[in-house]
């Protein structure tokens, strides 16, 4: 398990005293915890989120804390208690709905997708869900090939839609609170890596509508989100020590995406590498790339480049699912070779 | 004995009957585009379920919901200006005949993926009852076709295991667009699948509004009460075509007059007829009421404007302050 | 409706003697028929495909010519008639499954994702899936939020499909037949507006592992695929009256995405304008864009353009439904933007 | 009369458990990783469900499926040399625990989506209908709470409409994950939903051996027969954990025991030891074998190489000639 270290600045939190190192799950459990104590709409529901205590543990203890009505387990019917998630949102409630893993979350897409995130405009702006929808997502545990998706750049393609991905303790803490209260539907996407990591978890609410650079230097950029930020800032720090400074910028918002942050970075690198768990083709590292090339082309000494999972269903081996997916040796590669470093 | 509240029936039948005639008229005219799936014949069933629920009770529907729109108690101007895809329609324009809402009357849609409505009817009563607002109920209307659909199965799982204040109004007009029920269905008794939910579950002579508002009122009372959902198989048929897109090839005509001979706006007008609920004047000016009201419709629809382009990308998030 | 003028060349057939002309609709229908009377093994399966002859009468007649067996409605079940087309090939027929439209694919994306896609993978190249599935796709015809997506790009983001998107008569009626002679699964895209346009049927069969160039030009290229490709020749028209040339690569293969003959146009043109009807963020623009800054970033006079659809769930009215999507006039004035002829 | 037959289901049971009790040695010790989900407690229902099956009949089944393939004849050299990501692997290394394959045993893995596998059993059964292979059974294993997906009422539904010889075979062990069956079905008695299909549904008792062999074998020839698909549910319980990543924290300690007092492999050994099938050598000498076949498995995946790092990319896409 890869520690992050602490962000070295978050567009976030004036970066307080609260020094608690804590792991990434229970950040995540402590801030559902403490919505559900402030607001009585707030409830979670979903597979195992209760008598088992969430397939990541996240929700261990809520059940026992709220009760049965609160901490609602479902049967197996992704796409009936997805619905079910809209349904309460839009009779008042601010349901929190836990897909056990983006896997399972295709089940529900029609939800999500057709009724979800459509329904605010195809009312004429009547009928919002405010709706948190959180999933797992990711490889890197050999769980093999329909448990290890990375599908976060599908749901950053939808309209209506606002996703996020906490890849630090501090962001899986306080992303939570605005998600539940942004009117419109959230979905979170929860690196199924990161719940073991530890770190501080500063203080809240942190900002759901911007990157955050989490180091600063001004050689090349590294944009990164979710589980792939961790290889990120370990690449920056290899390529420290042979004098290269990386500029790694925690994307964190999919959706709407804050490709002005990276532009903002770039102008000042050049130079540019997407790293992002998803496979190549047609990942969202593609639109990073493309949004760059719109908006800072003639910034920039050479094409971005990305780094992406290998176009093939995760394979159980972990000497080959360490090949597919993104690795630091192979982000390092690839500042190296646009920085001449190679 | 019949009284105001059968005329009150037959108004409403009526009224979704002239409105949606003159829709299929407005369709060929070029005035209202996209899918227009009518609701002629089945009119007994809104008609029938509507007035049984209160103002703070939900109504979910589908794309076949001119009818419940109506019968609801969306003004049919707000109706026809959507048609149109006017501004003062009641989904502001952006929705068209699939998409009518009106949350301020608690009517949700308006949903037209088959099936998708069921599991947000049933997040709509986990709400109430979440909530502590007791006595409320979600009506969901739906079709035969949707029955398939594996979210009909696991939202009406959720609803039986948790007690919720659902009616599942299943209209079964015998057809998922060309395909005849026992076409789909290994069985063809829908009752069944919910009984197998422990649902209770009842069919109902959907083409005798009397019948439908009976079998309403008893369920409505019984989910109201706090027992758990009910679902009601209510037998109808649809006299035209899916859709205006369908050149119609799946069915016999004779099959569509046999149940045209049982059609509920003529017997109910009969019925109050021999009762004396109604005499040949008093349904004249029931038709010439409504035929007025369908007038200043399409009147008031033709006048609304069209919004802005440059509002296209409104309502895709909520606006700042909304809530 | 917009007819599609002959392709001026294709990597297919040697643009034979068949002067034939027929809709789009009739095409793909005389290609099942082919396939049908060919191989046994081959049926169509999927709503409405018999008795309706199809929600976009494509398959009319087919059921009064196969019989129930080979031409099967099916219930309102596109996650399990899917999975049936799935064990069907699976069990050594050659289905193919018609999902009415991409809208309703949503609720399949399981079974095509995690078991079509990916079953011949985990089985170490054992369970090989020849299946076909066709949907139609797009928007155009006021048919509102939840009966207008494009979703091509996600598609083509799934290792083990291959994703195709005919966008003229001849390739409706003539890749059908390469689709179903491949082992792996193969999702067919038919854009909505398509059917009733008419053009030459030539002969068959037509690759399907190239994009195809439907015009030839010097001064930009512009990409398009599907519904698409009609405007960008219509663009190139309006173009040519300015005295711009435009190369329109109609990319026809989603994937394997062949951004290889988009490359080589950009090596002559040195300007490209992707239009896609997807969303803009997200899009498979954004691939195609990608690809051409990794591969010709020095050939290129400026950044890639996309022309996609606006950020909206497709809204009913006309006015606002044609201002959403890509037209004419928007892939023109990109063009210029480019040549410098704005 | 117990006779050989009833040896073999002994050794196959026997083997199932010792092979995962190997297993969970090998986790442990990190030779496996991933998820693995135990079967053991549930060994009756594939060794008696199994052997009714000819080798042209096809298995579909979960997640949860060592013994699945063991008893449907997988070598367990194959099978072990699968969990260690080997490429003498079933599945070449490529699948793990979850995947194992053997399409030239008609054994169709190892889907690790819930109910995900029962629309391919479906449709293994309809290519066997439409290619006249008449005769042929596709067995569908799966667990109590796939009957909660959509998919499960989806695919019942098509199997009975069409008639298809599919043998759903409902492994009921009271439990999805951490979930009781009584915390997500509103109605337990889960042959209630197979029946709302008009499929032929009965109970078995899952932890008797000999009840499941006979009860399978009367569905087989059903299904064999062409009368369409049947659906068992086999009453059992998972005496482990879900998974290894499973704390298990949501039952009782004397539910397990309770049911361990009805475990097959020592009430199937009492009984032929009784009547005279078995004696204690015997007994012994059955354990050793397996004990030796396992040690020899275990051995061959140690022994089997990694697959080369370059071939990462291989088996997306079918390679050129396969068909
Ligand atoms: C998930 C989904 N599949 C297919 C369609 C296309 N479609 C629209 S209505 C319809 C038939 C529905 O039949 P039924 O539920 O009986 O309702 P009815 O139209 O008869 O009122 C179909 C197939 C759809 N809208 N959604
Ligand atoms: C669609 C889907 N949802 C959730 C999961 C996670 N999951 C794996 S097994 C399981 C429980 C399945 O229970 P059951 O069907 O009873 O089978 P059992 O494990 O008891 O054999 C869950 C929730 C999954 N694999 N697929
Ligand atoms: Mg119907
Ligand atoms: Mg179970």
């Amino acid at each position: 398990m890869t520690t992050l270290r602490e962000p070295l600045s978050t567009t976030a939190s004036a970066a307080s005293g609260d020094g608690d190192t804590t792991t990434y799950r229970e950040a995540v459990g402590e801030a559902i915890r403490e919505a559900m104590l402030a607001d009585d709409r707030v409830f979670l529901m979903g597979e195992d989120v209760g008598a088992y205590g969430g397939a990541h543990g996240v929700s261990k203890g809520l059940l026992e804390e709220f009760g049965e009505e609160r901490v609602r387990d479902t049967p197996l019917s992704e796409n009936g208690f997805v619905g079910a998630g809209v349904g309460a949102a839009l009779g008042g409630m601010r349901p929190i709905v836990e897909i056990m893993t983006v896997n399972f979350s295709l089940l529900a897409l029609d939800q999500i997708l057709n009724t979800a995130a459509t329904v605010l405009h195809m009312s004429g702006g009547q009928a919002a869900v405010p709706l948190v929808i959180r999933m797992t997502t990711g490889g890197g545990r050999q769980l093999a090939a329909q448990h290890s998706h990375s599908l976060e750049g599908w749901y950053a393609h939808i309209p209506g839609l606002r996703v996020i991905a906490p890849a630090t303790v501090g962001d899986a803490r306080w992303m939570l609170g605005p998600a539940l209260a942004d009117p419109d539907p959230v979905v979170i996407f929860e690196h199924g890596m990161l719940y073991n990591a530890s770190g501080t978890v500063g203080t809240g609410p942190v900002d759901i509508s911007t990157a955050a650079v989490r180091r600063r230097g001004d050689d090349v950029t590294i944009a990164a989100y979710g589980g792939t930020v961790a290889l990120a800032m370990q690449a920056a720090d290899e390529l420290a020590a042979d004098g290269v400074q990386a500029d790694v910028v925690d994307l964190r918002v999919l959706r709407p995406l804050d490709s002005a942050t990276v532009a903002d970075s770039v102008r000042r690198t050049h130079r540019l590498v997407v790293v992002d768990e998803g496979w190549r083709s047609g990942s969202l590292a593609a639109e990073v790339a493309t949004r760059v090339h719109e908006d800072v082309f003639y910034e920039l000494d050479a094409p971005v480049r990305r780094v992406c999972s290998a176009e093939v269903p995760l394979p159980y081996p972990r000497h080959l699912e360490q090949a597919a997916l993104p690795s630091v040796a192979r982000v390092v590669a690839a500042c190296r070779a646009l920085t001449g470093h190679g | 004995m019949p009284g105001t509240a059968d005329v009150a029936l037959l108004r409403s039948m009526l009224r979704i009957r002239r409105f949606e005639e003159k829709c299929a008229e407005l369709y060929s005219a070029g005035s209202i585009r996209g899918f227009l799936h009518l609701y002629i014949g089945e009119e007994a069933v809104a008609a029938g379920v509507m007035p049984n629920l209160e103002p703070d009770d939900a109504v979910v529907a589908t794309y076949r919901e001119h009818g419940h729109a109506l019968a609801r108690g969306l003004p049919m101007r707000a109706v026809m200006a959507e048609m149109f895809g006017r501004v003062d329609g009641c989904s502001h324009g952006r929705g068209g005949s699939m998409h009518l809402f009106d949350i301020g009357r608690r009517f949700f849609g308006g949903n037209a993926i088959v099936a998708a409505g069921i599991p947000t009817a049933v997040g709509l009563a986990l709400a109430d009852r979440m909530a502590g607002r007791t006595g409320r109920v979600t009506a969901c209307f739906f079709g035969d076709g949707a029955v398939a659909e594996g979210a009909f199965h696991e939202a009406a799982n959720l609803a039986a295991l948790w007690q919720l204040p659902v009616l599942f109004c299943c209209e079964n007009n015998y057809y998922a667009m060309g395909t005849a029920l026992r076409r789909y269905e290994s069985q063809t008794d829908l009752c069944l699948k919910a009984a197998s939910y422990e649902i209770a579950a009842w069919p109902v002579d959907g083409m005798d509004v009397l019948a439908v508002r009976d079998a309403a009122r008893h369920a409505v009372a019984a989910v109201r009460g706090g027992s758990g959902p009910v679902f009601l198989e209510l037998r109808t048929y649809r006299y035209r075509a899916h859709s205006m897109y369908d050149p119609d090839r799946y069915r016999d005509r004779s099959e569509i007059e046999k149940w045209k001979e049982r059609d509920p706006i003529p017997a109910l007008s009969a019925r109050l007829q021999e009762h004396g609920g109604l005499d040949p004047a008093g349904e004249r000016a029931l038709q010439d009421e409504v035929a007025a009201e369908i007038e200043d419709a399409v009147a008031f629809a033709e006048a609304s404007p069209l919004e802005p382009v440059d509002d296209l990308e409104r309502w895709v998030y909520s606006e700042a302050g909304t809530r």
